[in-house]
């Protein structure tokens, strides 16, 4: 053996020799993902990072995987693991959402409620293709468009399927704009679509500051499963209305929200490694939660329209599309829907009502699996399962 | 009882709770906002903006008090540190 | 059973239904917590997330309490039980400090001392209603006036009385403006009152960069067990003070004190469960911890008169009551104290220095009952403890 | 040695300590004021402002500056990136 | 015993008593790192901290050093010893650090190249001092002169000679200005020193946004050991130019590398103890590193001569000073020197690159160490070792 | 193999490494500043600083502009809150 074999052995020894087909396959993704973020500007927050987690765990030896122990990403990915990090990400949502909208006209809650339909639709679906009920429940929760929410939930009752969940719940929220009209101007008539709403009344200051700390109680009450994410989303909203925690709302909402994404986004990314990624599951939760998606849509417009029939036409129904959460981009689609019927048609701040409410209502339906599916027997949904095994029991007989 | 049927019924039930919930949460909200009615707050009279005002002297005072601000963050003093003693027209 | 009673069985499953009295209770205190926070502005910054940490810890099943292992909260408070957050919480303190009016009349540092005779008597009445020594030090603490250094000092000593202390710490702090007053009234004559301080003198850069560094080495000589409190708390102000790290500084006072008053707030709210709130314990801190501000208050204040005296009618013993630090309300006392008998009498600067030598001065007590009590045997306090049992026991012979 | 006893002994005795310990910091800093006295830095000769120079040219430029500044950063430029060629009277 | 008895005992109880001469030694060390970030400002934003956990370590019972369990700075040490904090300072970096010179100039990667010679040299030198082939390799990344890459492979090869390892590396970057000129002045010839290098091209940002991706895949295939800091490095640099993740950039930037340069330097000074730190490694490595950075800048000058003479006189080889990174001082000593010659001539921009290929080139060294002799069997660096004992082996034949 | 000769070799063929990595960078530097050269943005046309305008009403209204948005900062609204209506020589 002389030198220039020993040249030509360093040569075939690098990286590019040892990659297995799997990995090529998973730096293609995070390749794909990484356009979409940055080309496309598909939520290129959340989606970059991953993108770059997902690239890293996946060159070979690098030990960059959520499942390497001492590996940096592996201590990122503990923040994921106990449900830190969620929570603290909402924590920041909350100090950016005026619910405003929403406590001027209440009843745009009941949208938010509505687009949960696609949640559980889902749910149906996925234990139909063979999931189990806990992981069909983390799948359903994609429709409800909110990233921390599912991927909380997924960290809870599915892990090996967090990787898949997270990246099709941010992946369909950046598609809300394609995704959403076309249902829209199906499920909605011309007469509907041109509903002008009347103008929000202001919500005292008192009010604002009562409503997080209120709900806080009411909705961990009844699902206590849900109060990281609930308590911090209030909590961050209770910094910002409140107007003696300056301080603590600047933070939350700018540099404490940003270094968590980045960790967050990046041990999700090194979740996705071929083993987890590359399975018939992925392609399954990728179906699933596109039809999650344009349920949840169509639950929230058509009971729009059932608002628009109750309330004598004073409701568009196109506001109920927002009820998917992904804000505010969900309420943008119907300021843009109800203005290709009417130019002088201003939706967007009606429809930030149902918005914000789909971020609680998706909350509350992870809430509800917590308290059917987590440890512990809490809840309100732990006693329905149980009163439904009666009824069923009282029907059979 | 076949998973496919208890996903149905879970599905149904976990609407309706969901629906209680927020239902709950309308209820308290109307509540709130009844009790506690927006109230408008007596405009800061210091910061009034009539059409008058804006050609008289108060308004020009508050274009000078800007222009100080800059100033004075332009020498990074104070505000308190600096004073115009005289503004020539430029 | 049908169907209406399964919906019934669901309206009574809530947490409505599990909630127990001491929990009931405990939610009231938070809410009661929130409402001094938000409407009477009591050091919101701590007590509405504190509030907010108590209120999610006893709703029922949430998981939130300080002791629930995997709960959120739990990976907050080990931040707390390991003594890590509180100095990271002084570092930025010190990072806002401005020793210079200190360093301008370095005798006010004796006014800073005169005020743990609030700590030190609490300690006797503390062991009076029968807490042990080490109970009594962490209560004691209270009169010093300084949320951290009492949550260090209760963690380290007596941590089944953290969560008291520290309410009781940081609702006296925002007392002050209306326990000082009478007290500083009733010690004081109209003549002493009336006295204006000569000007500051300036002090040269070099002198406010040698001191923290010369304090931090002389005080952790003396009272090592404080070296974590005392050395971030002067790191943070040589960051302030040289000049050359001035991007340390910035975050050191904004987002980095904030992220970790965040989460050591919602750690000591979390410790708020009903278990070990609703005592006799409580209620006995309460009560101490308002004898100790009245004395702490009396002490600087008496000492201010000596130093009148002594300074020939030079030292307005109003100055004294800032003693106590709760920086900057105590100084602004003293300053409002003073215009009450002469308008144009200017204090504020003069109190500042006892005002940050009461930040110390806790500090150096904690120091001291550290060296007493904690583990291992270092330090002045242990010495001096042995000297006193030697001295004992020569007299009892 | 009954309890009260104890408290009151390592309290008086703890207050011998603090203020032994800050007896010595002012010992220090009294020491560091007497060595590092405060020298008063020689004013920066730019910004003098002399009631003088208030009405005069040198303080029209720094109105000019401040202005050029405050434009420059309406304009998302660096302040050597624009050039004020001619001010008209508004 | 009386009571002045007493009062003797306990001033002669303080640290001052107990205090050990190694101690003693390390606190004046402790104060010269201060001296020399505060007033001969020596890279301050790592050397003032370093330099004040180095006094807090070595204060008698503080418990402050890195090996106290339970004490504050062991658990800022477990980012060190992890190697969590610094591929985070180097997400700071990349987010910092501006491409486009070298992109407009490619082959200046050459000279960031070269500058390594220092560190090859230097673990020649090392082993001939007696230090093993691990330990002189972390030895010798100090003339890569790159902080967080120092600290990075030390604790991975030799954690016990982490702090004068760091110390040296962080020292000898801020000596850049009286190191480098004089061997730039000795090995270049005047009318080298006159050449004036064509303006640079500007470069497309879909370019600036692929460089730091490819360069990822690259170099972590072949080297992928060094995953974590190459890969923040770039991601860092990819939040800056993709021009979505604004918010996440800002944070990198500023707060979020403030915050572990603070955790990391006070670990590092933490590990300054006299047990690890005054021994005659420490001087040896004191004097291994000055020679390390005066053979990379050698290194570095001399390859630009070479290029100087391929580009036909295109190339100044002041900027191959550059190489050893030192960002932005060693580019500032290249513009310098070269005004020395002729005041018109403007090589900064020029000198950028390789500057900044230099942070590179340290970083794709520590990647062959890594290779070599880390956990594991990975890299071409490992394959390079074998294929050298197999020519050793046929050439003993 | 002594230690000496050990190093020796690990660092001529780590450089070899060195070399080749960076080498091969530059190559695909050289590669992607070929196929995706730098093509110069059209300049905004709004913020032309042609030598007329700058005397002229548009440089003007930029003035204008940038003490609105230095007012609205500091009256503390935003800038389509408030309307300047008249603008008086000081
Ligand atoms: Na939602
Ligand atoms: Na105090
Ligand atoms: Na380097």
């Amino acid at each position: 053996m002389n030198f220039q074999d020993a040249i030509n052995k360093i040569l075939h020894s690098t990286g590019f020799a040892t990659i297995e087909p799997g990995q090529g396959l998973m730096i293609v993704i995070s390749l794909v993902l990484l356009y979409l973020a940055i080309w496309k500007k598909f939520e290129p927050l959340l989606l970059l990072p991953i993108g770059f987690g997902c690239l890293l765990a996946n060159l070979p030896l690098s030990l960059m995987a959520n499942t390497d122990e001492g590996g940096l990403f592996n201590f990122f990915y503990y923040g994921v693991k106990h449900q830190i990090l969620p929570p603290l990400i909402f924590l920041g949502v909350g100090a950016l959402t005026d619910f405003g909208p929403l406590l001027a006209n209440p009843s745009t809650l009941l949208l938010g409620a509505a687009a949960q339909i696609g949640v559980y639709t889902t749910l149906i679906g996925a234990v139909a293709l063979g999931f189990s009920l806990q992981e069909a429940s983390a799948i359903g929760i994609i429709g409800g468009a909110d990233g921390p929410t599912s991927i909380f939930l997924a960290a809870k009752l599915a892990p090996h399927l967090l990787a898949p969940i997270a990246i099709a719940a941010y992946s369909y929220m950046s598609l809300v704009p394609l995704i959403q009209p076309p249902i829209m101007r199906l499920l909605t008539t011309e007469k509907e679509r041109q509903v002008k709403m009347e103008q929000l009344k202001p919500i005292s200051q008192t009010v604002k500051i009562i409503f997080p700390i209120a709900s806080t109680v009411i909705i961990v009450l009844m699902l206590p499963g849900v109060a990281p994410l609930i308590g911090m989303l209030m909590l961050g909203n209770l910094f910002r209305e409140c107007g003696v925690t300056a301080r603590l709302h600047e933070t939350s909402q700018t540099h404490l929200i940003n270094i968590v994404t980045i960790l967050l986004a990046l041990a999700v990314g090194s979740s996705m490694t071929a083993a987890t990624f590359l399975t018939w599951s992925t392609i399954k939760i990728i179906i699933l939660g596109l039809a999650a998606f344009c349920v949840a849509t169509a639950g929230g417009v058509l009971f729009g329209k059932l608002m628009y029939v109750i309330s004598k036409g004073k409701v568009n129904p196109l506001i109920g599309s927002a009820g998917v959460s992904a804000v505010p981009m969900a309420a943008r689609v119907s300021q843009k829907v109800g203005q290709e019927t009417d130019k002088s048609n201003f939706l967007l701040m009606h429809a930030m009502g149902p918005n914000v409410a789909g971020v609680i209502g998706s909350a509350v339906a992870a809430g509800v699996f917590l308290s059917l599916f987590g440890s512990g027997d809490a809840g309100a949904g732990h006693t329905a399962i149980e009163a439904l095994k009666t009824i069923t029991a009282s029907l059979g007989q | 009882m076949p998973p496919l049927l208890e996903a149905i019924q879970i599905s149904f039930l976990a609407m309706i709770v969901i629906f209680l919930v927020l239902g709950i949460l309308i209820g308290v909200i109307k509540v709130l906002v009844h009790f506690l009615p927006y109230v408008e707050e007596p405009a800061p009279p210091v910061r009034t903006q009539s059409p008058v005002a804006a050609t008289g002297a108060f308004q020009e005072e508050d274009h000078i008090a800007a222009i100080h601000a800059a100033l004075a963050h332009h020498l990074g003093k104070a505000p308190q540190d600096i004073h115009i003693q005289h503004i020539t027209s430029l």
